[in-house]
């Protein structure tokens, strides 16, 4: 048991599941010399050898694609997008090839591969180094889509998406890198072998971060502090106990617990940083409306990015949602 | 006709001003007569194809006839352990690694699932890739695998000329030469993409040329040559196991067909030209080879044509006799884990309709991404509101 | 006045935009020498000439960054995407660069260009010739995205999509592209120079396509002639009376029209083809919600695609919304 | 030492083993001293930026101490209408085509709108580029306009040795040689890409060797020479503008500095080979070249060394003077026609709420997509639920 950071958990998972399983293999910009620009890989090139952390070539596509072939030969590969809009050039490869591989092979070849995305604002980064990019995953099939926002589950998730046999898009919020320590154990959450049950647990649920009845707050990422900040102050100051779901899957989405809770609640809240226009929030949005409208009291509502390129950072706070936005869309929602 | 560019590495002449070089060594009249059965099935296979769409008992269809040497001949001087990676342009490649002709036909039939689509490890063979140039990154992500589990396993990659153009073609070129790993490069330069010509491709005379930019020995050879692309092939793959990077080849030939089944060339190049190039096609060269080597006489070459033509029949019948895939087929392996409840719920969906009735292929009128855009659907022309 | 299809119409708002303003050029795969793959723009080589109309090599991200190239010199280039699913490799042209490039520059040199794309199924094409990728542009901030369904509109919405300043990705459905004809006037729907007004409007605005105070069907594209033929099933059977809604506008949407006409018929249906997460049926189900809830009888229902890949073509129709389907949830909504 | 491989294209010498070479035909001295000028500003401004980084008065910050050849050279070597396209790298270059030094300090800022974006059109200079690569197709489009427009003006887009391995790079490369486009390819190559080597980037030795692939012409040049960098892209522009086509230049030299305020080279490079470098960084070696010549002397150099302080202070004094953006910049000229309805009701959600305190820079732990994770806000270490 040791206290580990979001960035300490995600580089025990790698260090486990390279350990148990000798297909996983680390690529991409500056991840094995340096361990990363986040150091999210530090140590990896010592322990396990430069044949399998590799420093690529600066190229996308050829990283994306090249572990798509790995991956079709039958190794692990997990690679390292070095931010967020950097993720473009290898979109084709990521959405017409990993995202179809197994369906076009009879599942027989699906493209095993994990793409970790630092994502999100809030760090005071330069221009284009804070976008969110999720929804755009998301919509495309094919693709599992994960955000996990505690070191613990950042572990636990990272293995799975590892060991897991469909293409993973592991979104990681940097803004949590490093925001707090959490109790990890060196346990394995699961025996790699088997136990899929686990695995597809850990893959496809949402967590429940607080338990409330008055106001169901659905997040994930980054907002997912700042929910449970409003969360707080809606106890204090109103004495509305809200329920916080972390996501941590954004496709698939757990519907149960999204819709269970908004009709537990009668009242729920849809909060993410990336643009609102067909977000995630449009869909757990409707998700509820369309199976639970009749125990709503009022319509759910949304507070998110606004639909605008991220700003230079100086004017992040305006961008970002904060508590302040958060509790007024509360508010919306709670005197509707 | 002379065959093109004498300076082209060539081993079959023309029997008359160009004269035949040696067989190269490694290939005994046994291996002559199973490559010529080769082309010769990939030959009938197109034929037969192109008669199926023209019936409507296929969809659109890209035809390769011409290009048999290339895909034959670079394939038979693989070992059976290589990875292979055709475009749409190698659709049938796998039927030569056992994937059966009726699968291939049923993939243009517009049938997915345990039909149209087959297991890759089963064949070395990867997926038919459609856009273009995007399956080189992973021809080198296979070799950088078996690199890595010290496999001496090879893999190739077939694509056109206008696949350099793309960025992926870059990518794939630049990774395989740092990392020194062991694949092939097979350009299959006909010279056009669909209606776009070479010279409005790039600015170089060749393609091998284009090695230089990654420190990759770079081959030209006569893409209507069986043995020479066999020879370049074998080369480039000897040196891959045995450590020393990649190979760019360039086969140098003539889109002698149209684009795809819809396509009309005439729309955009002069037809005479082509007539040209036709009397350099493979199959006709290599028989003549054969025949002038006294490896292969017309009774062989009559039932080596005959046993081509009766896979194919087979291969029909066995596609005519499957069924349209059932609806799940939609849902089956999008993921290797299951279906999540998404899929549930659409395969409820579907149930609660009727099923419409099965798509056909729109016939003689359907066409690929090639030019014209007769795939449309003819409908009653309606006023609109 | 003649009778032209999609094709045709999209083809004449080509050629005027060209001969009434000489920095209009038209580069892509195929488009020069053959007028491309569908003859859209046939003829234009002819009459423009090759330094106007353009054959490229083979290359998205250099043909779109080129455009853009072209876009800050002052042209007005119009790129052709040749089938939906070969946009990917110039994804990160369009994300990252044409939809910023006015905010980058204080809105002095926006992007202006236009990418068609046509796209969508029910064409019987091979595989990867029938994506719908619309909402991953949609989402996307600083882009507009457009999709016409008539031949009129497909004439007045290119000429108003070139002529204005920001980047237009322009959806083309295929299986509409001759599925009929409809008047067109020679005439210019509004003065090139200027008249902002109605250029705005065509690229903002969605159209009525059909009046009833029953049920709203909102829809774009593809689905429209569908959602069309499901309402007079409606109204001859069960007497009920539909508003059909064609977006023509994904983004941004025409919020007005959307909960005006769900506030007034009590009920909605969104259809679409593309797949249903993170989709535009999300954002308009999310919007009507937020702002109509009360004024609902039912909640508002989704009728689109699945959350797969796109079908190899002898299952595409078990996989396009059919009428059918249209119908039964319809019937979900109506019956609620 | 002397200045490395002696083949590079050098006009300065080290006033020893390494003789200077005549002053390239079309500098007259005016010319040499302004060109120093140049050089003298851009060093002035870096050092500043760093400082104010180090201050937490700017943001991350991405220098180029050493590069100022590469960049005040080559733009010397433009026409007032041609058209450049920075990178990050060289962020400050507009200030020598009349950016204000104050926008360029205040984007580094973290300001956006109009204080830390400027009109290209009224400079000629692109946004600097942050994606790796990305801009290269846009300095081809513009060449291939101005060529459209018949109005002999071109374009020069600068990029790094790890550019090369991108697609777009390809790309661009393809799309100026077979449209024969005006265009130049400056490419830095400083041996770094962040902490990835040349030699995992690329197998071959040199950049230039890759135009071949291209049939275009590439040249090689001493990079930390501003004559030598001034006379190959004079050479090329006016290539270009002749219609002869684009050149790629690779302008051969050391990243002598990290690859950002945060980065720290000391995790992946030997820093003593770095000092090898040092002594050939461009300014101090311009300076000593022409006062060898007796163009410049010291009093001289003074001048225009406070003359830059001079400028620079007073940048940050503007600099400092800029209020953060109010609100509205999130909204502002994303569309250049207007504000949609959804920035309507995003403006008044903003107004809605008290306004967060403005954002400041991180200070001397903030890092840029350099290496070290420092720019992570420090944040109260808290037990998570
Ligand atoms: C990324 C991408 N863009 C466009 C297309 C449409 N397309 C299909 S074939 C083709 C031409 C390919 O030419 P070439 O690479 O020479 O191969 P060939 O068809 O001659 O075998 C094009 C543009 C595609 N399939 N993929
Ligand atoms: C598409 C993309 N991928 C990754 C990055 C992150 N990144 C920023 S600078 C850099 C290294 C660039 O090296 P080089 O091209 O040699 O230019 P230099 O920094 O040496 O000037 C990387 C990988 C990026 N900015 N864009
Ligand atoms: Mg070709
Ligand atoms: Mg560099």
């Amino acid at each position: 048991m040791s206290e580990l950071t979001m960035v300490e958990g995600l580089n025990l998972g790698l260090r486990q599941a390279m350990a148990e399983d000798d297909r996983v293999v680390v690529l991409g910009e500056d991840v094995a010399q340096t361990g990363g620009v986040f150091r999210v890989t530090a140590g990896l090139l010592t322990q396990f050898g430069e044949e399998r952390v590799v420093d690529t070539p600066l190229a996308e596509a050829g990283i994306v694609g090249a572990a798509i072939g790995m991956a079709v030969y039958g190794l692990l590969p997990v690679v390292e997008i070095q931010f967020d809009v950097f993720v473009y050039p290898g979109f084709e490869q990521i959405v017409v090839h990993a995202a179809r591989y197994a369906w076009r092979t009879k599942g027989e070849v699906p493209a095993s591969i994990v793409v970790r995305i630092p994502f999100g604002g809030g760090v005071r980064a330069p221009e284009l180094h804070s976008d969110s990019p999720e929804a755009l995953f998301a919509h495309v099939p094919g693709l599992k889509v994960v955000c996990p926002t505690t070191p613990r589950d950042a572990r636990d998730m990272m293995l799975a998406a590892i060991l897991d046999p469909d293409p993973v898009i592991f979104m990681e919020p940097k803004r949590i890198y490093r925001a707090g320590r959490q109790e990890v154990s060196e346990e394995l959450p699961f025996s790699l072998g088997n136990s899929h049950k686990e695995r597809e647990r850990l893959l496809s649920t949402a967590r429940v971060a607080r338990k409330g009845n008055d106001l169901a707050m659905i997040t994930y990422g980054p907002t997912v502090p700042l929910c449970l900040q409003a969360a707080e102050r809606l106890a204090e100051e109103r004495s509305i106990e809200s329920t916080v779901i972390d996501l941590r899957s954004l496709y698939p989405l757990d519907v149960d617990a999204i819709v269970e809770s908004a009709s537990r609640c009668g009242r729920a809240l849809v909060v993410h940083e990336a643009p609102r226009m067909s977000g995630i929030g449009a869909e757990v949005s409707s998700l509820i409306h369309e199976r639970a409208m009749l125990k709503l009291e009022a319509p759910v509502m949304r507070v998110t990015g606004f639909d605008v390129p991220f700003p230079q950072f100086a004017n992040e706070d305006d961008y970002l949602p904060s508590v302040d936005r958060i509790l007024l869309g509360a508010r919306k929602v709670l005197d509707f | 006709m002379a065959a093109p560019e004498p300076s082209l590495l060539r081993v079959i002449g023309d029997g008359a001003e160009v004269p035949d070089a040696p067989v190269p060594d490694g290939l005994g009249d046994k291996d002559l007569i199973e490559l010529f059965r080769w082309s010769v099935l990939l030959r009938t296979f197109d034929l037969r194809a192109v008669a199926l769409q023209r019936q409507g008992r296929i969809g659109t269809y890209a035809l390769y006839w011409g290009e048999e040497a290339t895909q034959a001949g670079a394939l038979y001087a693989c070992e059976d352990a290589d990875w292979v990676f055709p475009s749409y342009r190698q659709n049938a490649i796998g039927i030569l690694r056992g994937v059966p002709a009726a699968t291939v036909l049923s993939w243009w039939r517009g049938y997915g699932g345990d039909h149209g689509f087959y297991n890759p490890r089963e064949h070395r063979v990867a997926p038919i890739c459609v856009p273009i140039a995007t399956h080189l990154p992973h021809a080198v992500g296979v070799a950088w695998a078996t690199k890595i589990r010290r496999d001496r396993i090879a893999s190739l990659s077939w694509f056109g000329d206008g696949a350099t153009s793309e960025g992926d073609f870059h990518e794939a070129m630049n990774f395989a030469s740092v990392l020194k790993v062991p694949t092939v490069f097979f350009c299959v330069n006909n010279q056009w993409a669909i209606s776009t010509p070479l010279h409005k491709q790039m600015a170089t005379k060749t393609i091998s040329e284009k090695a230089a930019a990654y420190a990759m020995p770079g081959v030209r050879v006569d893409g209507f040559d069986p043995l020479a692309c066999w020879k370049v092939t074998k080369d480039a793959l000897d040196r891959a196991r045995a450590g020393e990077g990649p190979t760019l080849i360039e086969a140098f030939c003539y889109r002698i067909m149209a684009h795809g089944t819809a396509d009309d060339p005439r729309l955009y190049r002069d037809e005479s030209v082509t007539e040209k190039w036709k009397v350099l096609e493979p199959v006709g060269r290599m028989s003549a080879f054969l025949h002038r080597l006294g490896v292969l006489d017309d009774t062989k070459e009559a039932e080596i044509r005959d046993e081509a033509k009766t896979v194919m029949a087979q291969a029909v019948s066995d596609m005519e006799s499957i069924e349209q895939p059932d609806q799940d087929v939609l849902f089956d392996h999008v993921y290797a884990s299951g279906y999540p409840w998404t899929f549930t719920e659409g395969a409820a969906e579907l149930r609660a309709v009727e099923r419409p009735p099965a798509a056909k292929p729109l016939g003689p009128q359907s066409t690929s991404s090639g030019t014209g855009d007769h795939d449309l659907p003819p409908r009653p022309v309606q006023e609109m509101t």
